[in-house]
């Protein structure tokens, strides 16, 4: 089947890959197969297609150390985030990265961080190279409410004011940084006026509803491309604890029920009312990411030796291992 | 005695320091309500309240900040920095601020803040949460820096930094918390001293924080081929040195053992002391056995690959003392 | 002659004794008596004094690397502080901070600072012994319109809303950072909404006028001292360059005669119209700074071992000389 | 050739590399209108415009990081930070993001900008003001670290810095702009490598920056007595040592000149591969001549007193060579 890919089924497919997909990785780890325990899922935030739906081929974008959802609805292939994630050579970044890095810069994706905030500041860069070479690219800093504490976020509005650059900040509001709700790390929660203090165009969408994200968001990001640059708050849920350990004891059952109703999914069925369709594409994507599971599962590690690869560019020698500095040391003197 | 965690004996220091002084505060991202991202804090904030146990905003720059200032005012704030991957964030107020005020201010200030992060390998948690950079703290005077790597040091070292006039950085090991032993009535050394954890003529070995487990492991592996003495360096800066050159002058060896990229790490720090102050004992060169030169990278087999373990550490001390070449040194 | 402490006469005589103080900090340098020439002076600032004058016995301070003014409005002795910016043994920090690093517990100067924004977040925890302690000190933060730029400025004004800390922010806004004008660093220069923004309560004065200063910052230390934080932009200008080698070639004549049109203290002298008193305070300012001048220069230098000295607390043995680590070396060796 | 100062070559360096590549911006605080605080980037900004010669806010962390972002995505941005003592504001943003994107994203992205930076004592700027904090970017893997000592070695070495596909740190010294120096032809030295600025077979000198100036001037004081081989480490990450260590073993005596802190700095690590590297050669330990472990005091005659200077070396070279005491030791 076939859709206008800018259109409301489009996003709910997209939406709807990006939770099967989380919902895979949870399962990855339980299967030991995961390098690590630090997946950060992004179910209940999958209205951020709204916005990545006004972004373009060559736009270049970062995200905080939950970002798989943006990177998916901007084109990642699941199979390779599943590898990386996995800790796998066939993964994004060879294995070296995992979830909480994953970058590719064929799809504009300059890096996930796991520094909260770390990753802002480069869109800001971004913006002076489009600027400079006269691009029509814009590029957004995703990144989540936790990442309203991290004073370079202030330091980069206020630069991409300044210089009119094709920027977007775009934090995902899921309540919670960890077990901190946002009324517990907010002075005061408008964000959006935060924003508007330092000269930036700013709104704020509901995100249990991706067409009113996908509304909102026009203007913000249409508006950076012309030069205004803009903020835009999506305000969602975190379905599940902040990490695969992470059980929320610190929030409620019934503030976890309500969140969860918040779902874009949901909404986005209810207002598409094709449920045959719809199934449908359910369907396709637990298939695809099955498929995406089992090649994933089933590759190789990185070789030893490639631990030392890429700390430079390949001008550069690599590192010298340890054990053959010490030879060297011991055997002249054997 | 009985058997605690490194993690329990840290919590018990932060009770039995805030019990006695309440001017011991915490403060720091998931203190409270979480109870520390690696559990460390759990139910402080039920027993001491808000104000004394302080959730912060993601907002390290400012949180350690906001510890100097406490610190100056009359508190005895405990800050802690999630993990010290995050130091690049807070050198600033560390280096600038909370070490140099007393100096600058000719005396006057003293800024007597503990700040509790853990860092390290063993998590598959990638180059950005696995870091060792205990070298930027070294590097800075004004500063005190304490890493245990024992159950009772975890208590009493945390213990004494909470009184100390100066600002004390303490670096856990999130690949100890678990780690069980127990807390002595005393603590194991003097603070601000190395403590002998093994005693042995043949080489001595450096180290702290789990590189000590690891390197406690390969001695016992060695014995009783191989007599290996064990300094635990433990308060890093400033270094007391003495008993480490007493120890190598005896054994004329020497073998320094850290988890931290090798480059100009504390590693190289007391290579380099070694050398000066031991050169007509040593039999050999003191050599560094630490991290590769690499960031850490996220699978965990390379990770692993990445850091010393026992087994390493025993390659390099059969080679040193008896000349038996490892496999990899073919 | 005497009068009511918290006056306009009062805040006047003040406002001179800085003045002459600064300028006496000026000849210090062309003496070749200063410790070098990083020096900068608030000519052109005194209004700061209508802020000040609203702190009380027990409040704490910090404040940047033009901080001379604000330290003279809260009762330091200019000898002292003369003898540090010489690098005197008799100075405030022994010799060992000079100009940039002055401070004075017993007044409550908990440090100037050279690292623009460094000293903001203390009054954070500053803030936090208040209330933990359950004082009614108010702490105050005193940066440059520069510090805007610092991230580190908004999240400590976010802690100090979040916890409703007795805090104030002031920004001295002097038109310029070195040789930026606000306008090319702020990319709205709108610096009130940006504290409100934060949940602050703020407000912004006439820095020519420290009258207006007074009358504005008084809701603002006093909502600090019962919990609500403030902030406060005071609007002047920079009379001189940046430091004493700065000749602001950036700025035209024009721009520099209208700024220092804004004078404070020729706004203060025409309100108070008593030109016979005025010309008295003047007179003993110039007379006292002369003494503490004359003093200062008189001062010794430290002496070669008050180096070891501070670095930490006596309890903890001062750090090795590298001459005694060096002969320790090599005499073993002899 | 003609003679030019030091400030003047590195402007020269900047001119040249963006009147050749018009993808080199220059970034940060002063670097336009004020022409930088110490003068190097005067006229640039109206040679260049804005867009290439960019005054930014007093936002350093979000200098860098937006210096990362738009060398990630073509431009080859040369960032300044006005003092390097405002590294601890920067290094998340050059450690974690700079040094480690392409390693983490498994060689994709690399990072091909400059930092520069100037640092070290000479103008009683005080503590904050005159650091030298090179070994925290030595001991981070990924980045590369250059410190010209030379006029010459200001110009090309800028120049090859500007064209690596890594993140380099450039940093200058505020006591060396004044210098006056030609600019070769052609580099002193590869990229990356040591030179030798002096040859002599009685001790080895290894230094970098402003005290290889003091070195040379002491050298020179010693010959024909004592013939000193000054080495110049001029990169110091990666740091390439197979010339420093050839040239111990020619002479079997290493002192180590820097200005930082001593411990744990550069003349750390430097000691520590002299002594695994030519312990059998070693006439000497390797001695390392640094700053005292202080804080820089603002006074003066303390700065001074703080850290090495020709006499110093000299005192130390006639010990270690002719057991000749300096009035210090008696
Ligand atoms: C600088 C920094 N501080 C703290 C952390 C630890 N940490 C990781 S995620 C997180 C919470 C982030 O919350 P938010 O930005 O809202 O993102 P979310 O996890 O909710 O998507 C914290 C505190 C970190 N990774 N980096
Ligand atoms: C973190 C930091 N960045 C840069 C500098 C260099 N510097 C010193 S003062 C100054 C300008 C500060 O401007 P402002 O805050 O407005 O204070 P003013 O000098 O105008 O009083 C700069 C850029 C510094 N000292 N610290
Ligand atoms: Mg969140
Ligand atoms: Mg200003």
């Amino acid at each position: 089947m076939t859709f206008a890919n800018d259109a409301p089924l489009a996003r709910y497919r997209t939406m709807r890959r990006i939770r099967t997909f989380e919902e895979r990785v949870g399962e990855l780890f339980l299967k030991g197969e995961s390098a690590g325990s630090m997946l950060h899922l992004s179910i209940g935030e999958e209205a951020v297609v709204g916005l990545t739906d006004h972004m373009a081929e060559g736009d270049t974008f970062t995200t905080h150390h939950r970002g798989h959802g943006i990177f998916l609805a901007r084109g990642a292939d699941p199979m390779r985030m599943l590898a990386e994630i996995a800790g796998r050579e066939a993964g994004y970044c060879r294995g070296k990265g995992g979830s909480m890095h994953i970058a590719d810069r064929g799809l504009g994706h300059l890096g996930a961080n796991a520094i909260v905030g770390g990753g802002i500041p480069h869109v800001v860069g971004a913006g002076i190279t489009a600027r400079n070479t006269g691009t029509r690219v814009v590029s957004v800093a995703f990144f989540g409410d936790g990442g309203m504490g991290q004073g370079i976020l202030y330091e980069a509005m206020n630069m991409a004011a300044l210089w009119k650059l094709p920027v977007v900040f775009c934090c995902i509001n899921n309540q919670y940084g960890m077990g901190t709700r946002v009324d517990r790390s907010a002075g005061r929660q408008d964000f959006p006026a935060r924003a508007e203090a330092f000269g930036l165009r700013a709104a704020r969408a509901d995100g249990s509803d991706v067409e009113a994200v996908h509304d909102a968001a026009q203007a913000i990001v249409e508006g950076a491309r012309d030069g205004q640059p803009g903020f835009m708050e999506i305000d969602a849920y975190r379905f599940h604890g902040h990490a695969r350990m992470d059980k929320s004891p610190y929030r409620t059952p019934e503030e976890e029920e309500e969140g969860r109703a918040r779902d874009p999914l949901a909404t986005a069925r209810t207002s598409l009312a094709d449920d045959t369709l719809l199934d449908t594409i359910d369907a396709e994507a637990e298939a695809e990411m099955d498929t995406a599971m089992k090649t994933a599962i089933a590759a190789t590690p990185p070789a030893s030796d490639t631990m030392f690869q890429d700390v430079y560019d390949p001008s550069t020698p690599a590192p010298r291992p340890q054990r053959a500095r010490l030879a060297d040391v011991l055997e002249e003197r054997a | 005695m009985t058997q605690t965690t490194y993690r329990d004996a840290l919590l018990q220091a932060l009770l039995d320091a805030m019990d006695a002084d309440e001017t011991v505060i915490l403060m720091g991202e998931e203190v409270g309500l979480y109870g520390g991202a690696y559990g460390v804090t759990k139910g402080m904030l039920d027993r001491f309240g808000a104000n004394r146990v302080i959730d912060t905003p993601i907002s390290e720059p400012a949180i350690v900040g906001a510890a100097i200032g406490a610190a100056m005012t009359g508190l005895r704030p405990v800050a802690e920095i999630m993990y010290v991957d995050f130091a690049g964030m807070v050198m600033d107020q560390l280096a600038n601020q909370a070490a140099k005020s007393r100096y600058m201010f000719g005396g006057q200030i003293g800024v007597p803040m503990v700040l509790r992060t853990q860092g390290g390998t063993g998590r598959s948690a990638a180059a950005q949460h696995s870091q060792s950079l205990e070298a930027w703290m070294m590097h800075t005077p004004g500063l005190r820096l304490c890493m245990p790597g024992t159950v009772s040091d975890a208590y009493h070292l945390l213990r004494d930094a909470m009184r100390q006039p100066d600002p004390v950085v303490f670096i856990e090991h999130k690949g100890l918390y678990t780690m069980k032993g127990e807390i002595g009535d005393v603590p194991d050394a003097p603070w601000g001293q190395p403590a002998i954890r093994r005693r042995g003529g043949d080489l001595t070995i450096a180290s702290y924080s789990r590189m000590l487990q690891e390197t406690l492991t390969a001695a016992e592996a060695l014995a009783p081929e191989i007599e290996t003495e064990v300094v635990d360096l433990r308060c890093l800066n400033p270094l007391d040195d003495g008993p480490l050159m007493d120890s190598v002058r005896r054994t004329g060896r020497c073998l320094i053992v850290t988890e931290a990229v090798t480059t100009c790490s504390v590693a190289s720090e007391i290579a380099a002391r070694v050398s000066e102050q031991c050169f007509d004992w040593l039999e050999e060169p003191p050599l560094r056995l630490g991290g590769e030169d690499i960031p850490i990278p996220v699978s965990p087999a390379l990770e692993r690959a990445s850091i010393p373990d026992a087994r390493l550490i025993e390659d390099v001390a059969r080679w040193l003392v008896a000349r038996e070449a490892p496999s990899w040194a073919a």
